[in-house]
């Protein structure tokens, strides 16, 4: 049993902290973000490239892939611990979703030689095109289908909650590929360009589009999309892993999607910033810090926080040993969203009006971080495996309850 | 005893529920989100005809002098209906001139009222969110036959279309607590006055409002000048109870779109509300709506016989604020990605409720009062009698 | 709406109070309780007796039943009152359970006539023959067999917490009378006295039981039993409804039971005692009462215990305008035991170990009631329809949810 | 960064488990209930063998100076099996005598600590029952090489089969608060000392003792006279995080014993464990244990390094009153009937988890304690770092 980082990663963690102060200034974790201008390609403002060429040089990309790949050979927890800070300050360094991990487990050779560098790069970006408007969280209900013509496939269908699919390059797309095999059995993963002729991408504004919200608020994003597929030809070498055995892959690459510190820091980085706005402002002759309902209610919260920071350090530590999770992956997807609203809540009634107001609002509070938070927190217990289906997991995986008389338990996203 | 709906409590809920169901749909909700003045004119008129405006003012003004639990019902179904109308604050103001104002003020601006051609408001938060006396710093000095008001008031519903704003302001300088204040009503378009909107997620209209030297005259002051706190007090528990009806009127919609979802939603094979899972969530959010409804509608039916009931207002708000938001957060996630979507209509009332849920007085405010009247107050106490002495 | 009583229902609550000012001193209302000896039989110590009769003069025992029967013909609103008042100083003075609503639905005019007026004047008292080993929530699942032979049914069988068995006149007994019929379709109920041969009643002792607690702790006793029936043969004339169609006679009466002043008040009451202990009390130096934080909580309690009144006020106000419940019983049947379980787990931390300490304890805080009650505060949710069947009831019948592909749903215990 | 058990973690685990799988069974937990003196001599004298009470004592006295950490697994286990020992009691007692004792203290009293030869226990709480300075009232009065003790200690646990107490008195007149409490080593049998048990719903023993000008010798004092209160909170602190792991270790025997129980009870024609309801209760179940299982040994691993871990431990004690409270109410209600009657073992852990969960800190002052080291202390804090400065 160990608590701590080693004195190497304190290190690393120091040394990531000083890049960040000499490195990230407000303006270029805005242009950087990706929800402060909902047009613009994700983290290709010039200052955000230049920054990403200065965090590759230091070999904080693609941390744990390997070297002949472009990455670092590097163990998770330092990803962890450099993706830790680079999330609290605004900038995602993560290689954007389950594609990279997907590719790497079932890909070709000539598939990773291609997307991995390039993926750590940020020359290519994968968006995740999954959900269909009938297959949510029963998501191999999926009917999106790719066709066999020749060497080729042409697909057809419509996907929705394509976030960012208006600014990557490339799709990470599930489809049918055997309209007649049972359910989770004829489908398939294609990676291909999005500027593949048949793809039209239009988009879906959410309800925290106006005004945009702060960096890092919630999982919600201000603009997601859905994209509709025409007689998309694409040829068969982006076919990724078998035919009809995509329901795996793309199941593993959720579940790896599920744990991590960008997961963990949305959840419960609303902690922080109540402590710390609270022990520093007061509103004229009040101060909620005195109060000591609220104090009672903060520390409550602040428990839970650590709960679900132990539980991430449980998921790193298992990962780190090589060992598989049963039910701690799930476990973590369920006590940290459901965190991330209580304390979102608890804050509503700290801070009262100043809770509605706005990032451009006068007297928004923390650039309105609380209020949009108040808009989307709750998204986190909904996307990559509902808190219900995260609790059938524990519940079945873990401790190995029966399932009732329904149709068989699938892997949902 | 019977907390049940009565044939004239039906009837006025009948009669507002279809007059906005034609009136009101979710497309003009919309549109008045992007208005510069936040509410329908025209809707505002036909209302006045109904005879909402006037509903619990006197009927020497034209009023029709009903009890406030009616003017409850009708804010549930605005609320309901997101109906895009100056009413809660009207209400409030209104109501305080109605109750505690002087004859000559009732006469002067109640048949506007009445009529539908006047919009009120009231300002009385300032820097310190919280609903005690302490929290108003703004001054009025007496000048002649005026008083001067300075300060900013700050989260004034409905300022920028208001032709009116009851405002309350220390008249005794230096006083501090309960002391020394008093209630003015105030033409929004004085001299000295202007304001900045607030940008809520709500987008409602919400404004910080600064008064620099704005001339009020003294006969505009409701009751004797520097007791003004007790109507206050009377103001707010007026102003919570309506807004909880409200927003009770608001979550009831709202879960009832959520429940209707699950039927006709499938996964797995099968309607997402045949899940045991959905069921006791859809179960849990029609107990707290349920809850709330209860302990509002007694609250507005003890002001109504006279009682004392802050407790109860109280009660009323601090369930609401947490059971109606998390009511209104689960319909959000029944509905999954679809109703975090703007296109879709669930997030109007979602939006409105949690912004409700953080206006008058938050939830350890009221719970602190409760407290007060529970514990600070010698004698015993029994659930469902009155407490040992008023609160 | 009017959520006060009317001038004549306030005159008869302070009637009754001033009765029972009067008439119940503590040892009486501690010699009536079935839970202050567990071997005493129910309410018939010498001084309950006298004090039964004095009630039953006063015209406030079996309120709602025809007078022809013995009763006073009066309303549920009335009944309601008085039983409120009595059950808060621990005098029950109901008719004990469902048996005597299902005699007057589903009786024959010579049961009515012998039973109701009998059981007003606890002459006659049942206690309830449902549950059984492998019949719990799952109620219909019973085995008990009535077998028909000539005039007689001849009962086998086991019964589960038979609470009070060893104290009842009669027993009020469902059993199976055909083995063949569907579950709930095979089903009969029987009226018959304990002391027919065959009987055996063995006592199961619960976590209750030493010492015993105080009056009107919990929904738990210190002393159930198990009661078997070997061969016990009952004339037909026994049987209550008709043969095989006892499930619906059997169900009618738990919903009954399911609303009501003890329900409410056992829920309810610990909210009364914290405040007017807090109020009243303090340890030294240190007041929980001028604790803001605990205050909070004594709050937020109360606000609940309101609700669980409302509710309460509800049923009354349907049963009184002659509707049915849709879910209204339901509900009160899962907020009132789970807002009692809060208190009850609240109170442990706000007087922290005195809590602990139970009735014969020195230091223990009124009688020991919140230790009994951390014991026993569970039960009411499980006891006559566990929340869960009960949410499932709101969620079914109230919202109209469809049900899973799971057997049909039933009316469980 | 391993928060899982290393190899010599888990040894001791499993042979702990091995150990009390063998040799406390539910018969003797329940014997021991009806016991006098509510432990087993036997079995208490078969784990000084297994070295449990010298476990983290100094080498010297012969015991195997392990960290703080191993005795909260060996806690965890014998929680789990409900083992019938004063080990909680002697270990927080004893642990302030190796950590803050003089060499003469330790070598006097701690062989026969390690041998199994003495049972110890503490007493701090009187009136007051919470754990702040302010509520130790108990005079020690110096009188010649003695002090005095005068006064009475409530909830005083395992007093009757004790040999030594550990007491927590003001050694200066008058003084307030922090000041002027010192810690003594007291006999027992000690002239002047008398108890009276306390029924408790964990049918364990607690008492009230009394002490009426009982003599202590000078050379008891723990610590320096009048400076014992940082000793008393590193007592109190160890003490806490180590009622924490034997919660745990209760706690989740009892809810395995649920899970277990809804895979093969039925109803409606499947396992109730089929149910999803029961399902997510499960899954809840098991999160909260691990949760509080986390946070303890944290505490405990923070306590070892030498780091505050004053905010750890109560972190944990507040989610564990809390948590395993509603874990052990969930496994009765799992369980129906049968988990309320005393001829079922499940209510031998729920008894003992809910009293654990009313000792040693209610959940309002652990978490007023995490409140203050968050909100008083100046600089920004971060989760996962430490605080800005100790608290």
């Amino acid at each position: 049993m160990d608590f701590a980082y080693s004195a190497e990663q304190e290190a690393l963690r120091r040394e990531v902290r000083q890049f960040i102060k000499e490195n990230v200034t407000p303006e270029l974790a805005d242009e950087a973000n990706p929800e402060s201008d909902v047009e613009r390609p994700r983290g290709q403002g010039p200052m955000a490239a230049a920054l990403y060429k200065k965090i590759y040089d230091r070999g904080w990309l693609g941390i744990t892939y390997p070297k002949e790949y472009g990455g670092q050979g590097g163990d998770r927890l330092t990803q962890y611990i450099v993706e830790e800070e680079f999330t609290r300050a605004g900038i995602n360094i993560t290689l954007g979703g389950s594609g990279a991990p997907a590719i790497m487990a079932a890909g070709t050779e000539e598939q990773k030689q291609y997307y991995i560098p390039r993926l750590i790069k940020r020359e290519v970006s994968f968006c995740l095109g999954f959900t269909e408007p009938h297959a949510g969280a029963d998501l191999a209900n999926l009917r999106c289908s790719a066709v066999r013509d020749g060497d080729d496939y042409v697909i057809n269908g419509q996907k929705m909650y394509t976030s960012a699919a208006h600014m990557s390059t490339h799709i990470y797309l599930m489809a049918r590929t055997d309209r007649n095999a049972p359910k989770h059995e004829g489908i398939s993963i294609f990676l291909f360009p999005m500027d593949t002729p048949g793809i039209t991408v239009r988009p879906l504004w959410t309800i925290q589009n106006n005004p945009t919200a702060p960096v890092g608020t919630t999982y919600g994003n201000s603009r997601t999309n859905e994209t509709f597929f025409d007689d998309v030809r694409i040829h068969k070498s982006c076919l990724l892993g078998e035919e009809n055995k995509g329901w795996r892959v793309g199941s593993m690459g959720l579940n790896l999607d599920r744990v991590g510190a960008s997961r963990y820091l949305i959840s419960v980085r609303r902690d922080e910033d109540i402590v710390n706005w609270v022990k520093n402002n007061r509103f004229d002759g009040y101060s909620p810090a005195e109060n000591p309902a609220i104090r009672d209610k903060i520390a409550e919260m602040w428990i839970e926080a650590q709960v679900c920071r132990l539980m991430t350090m449980r998921s790193m530590s298992i990962v780190e040993r090589g060992g598989k999770f049963t039910y701690e992956g799930s476990a973590e997807k369920v006590w940290a969203p459901e965190h991330g609203v209580r304390v979102t809540e608890a804050i509503t009634q700290m801070l009262g009006p100043y809770t509605t107001l706005l990032r451009t609002s006068a007297h928004a509070i923390e650039d309105g971080v609380f209020a949009h938070n108040v808009m989307g927190s709750f998204q986190s217990g909904i996307n990559h495996g509902s808190v219900q289906v995260m609790r059938d997991q524990v519940a079945r995986r873990g401790l190995e309850l029966p399932s009732s008389r329904r149709p068989k338990k699938v892997e949902a996203k | 005893m019977d907390v049940l709906l009565n044939d004239d409590e039906n009837l006025i809920v009948d009669s507002a529920r279809e007059f906005l169901t034609g009136e009101c749909s979710t497309k003009l909700v919309r549109e008045m989100e992007a208005d510069a003045l936040g509410y329908s004119r025209e809707l505002w008129a036909k209302v006045a005809e109904l005879g909402w405006q006037g509903m619990c003012m006197p009927e020497k003004v034209g009023g029709s002098d009903m009890p406030l639990v009616y003017l409850g019902l009708v804010l549930r179904e605005a609320g309901r209906a997101l109906a895009p109308i100056p009413l809660h604050s009207t209400a409030v103001a209104t109501l305080a001139v109605a109750r505690d104002g002087t004859a000559a003020q009732q006469e002067k601006y109640l048949p506007d009222v009445v009529a539908g051609k006047s919009v009120w408001t009231w300002a009385f938060t300032e820097r310190d969110p919280r609903f005690v006396p302490e929290a108003v710093q703004m001054s009025a000095t007496a000048r002649g036959d005026n008083y001067a008001l300075d300060g900013v008031k700050l989260f004034v519903d409905n300022f920028p279309q208001a032709d009116y704003c009851v405002v309350v302001a220390r008249t005794t300088a230096g006083s501090k607590g309960a002391q020394g204040l008093s209630l003015f009503i105030v033409d929004a378009k004085s001299k000295g006055i202007s304001q900045k909107p607030l940008i809520t997620l709500a987008k409602d209209k919400q404004s910080e409002v600064t008064f620099q030297d704005v001339l009020v005259p003294k006969a505009n002051i409701i009751g004797a000048a520097g007791e003004g706190w007790p109507i206050v007090e009377r103001m707010l528990d007026r102003g919570t109870a309506l807004l909880c009806a409200q927003m009770v009127g608001a979550a009831r919609k709202d879960i009832e779109m959520a429940i209707e979802y699950a039927k006709f939603r499938t996964a797995f094979g099968q309607p997402i509300g045949s899940f045991q899972s959905v069921q006791h969530t859809c179960a849990d959010m029609q107990m707290w709506v349920d809850g709330g409804e209860l302990l509002t509608f007694e609250a507005l039916w003890k002001i109504d016989q006279g009682l004392p009931a802050s407790v109860e207002v109280s009660q009323a708000k601090a369930f609401c604020n947490e059971k109606c938001e998390a009511a209104v957060r689960n319909s959000q996630s029944i509905h999954g990605g679809i109703g975090f979507m703007m296109e879709f209509d669930l997030q109007l009332w979602f939006r409105r409720v949690s912004a409700w849920t953080m206006r008058m007085g938050t939830s350890f405010e009221h719970r602190a009062r409760i407290a007060h009247a529970l514990i600070d107050i010698p004698g015993e106490v029994t659930l469902g009698r009155p407490l040992p002495a008023a609160a």
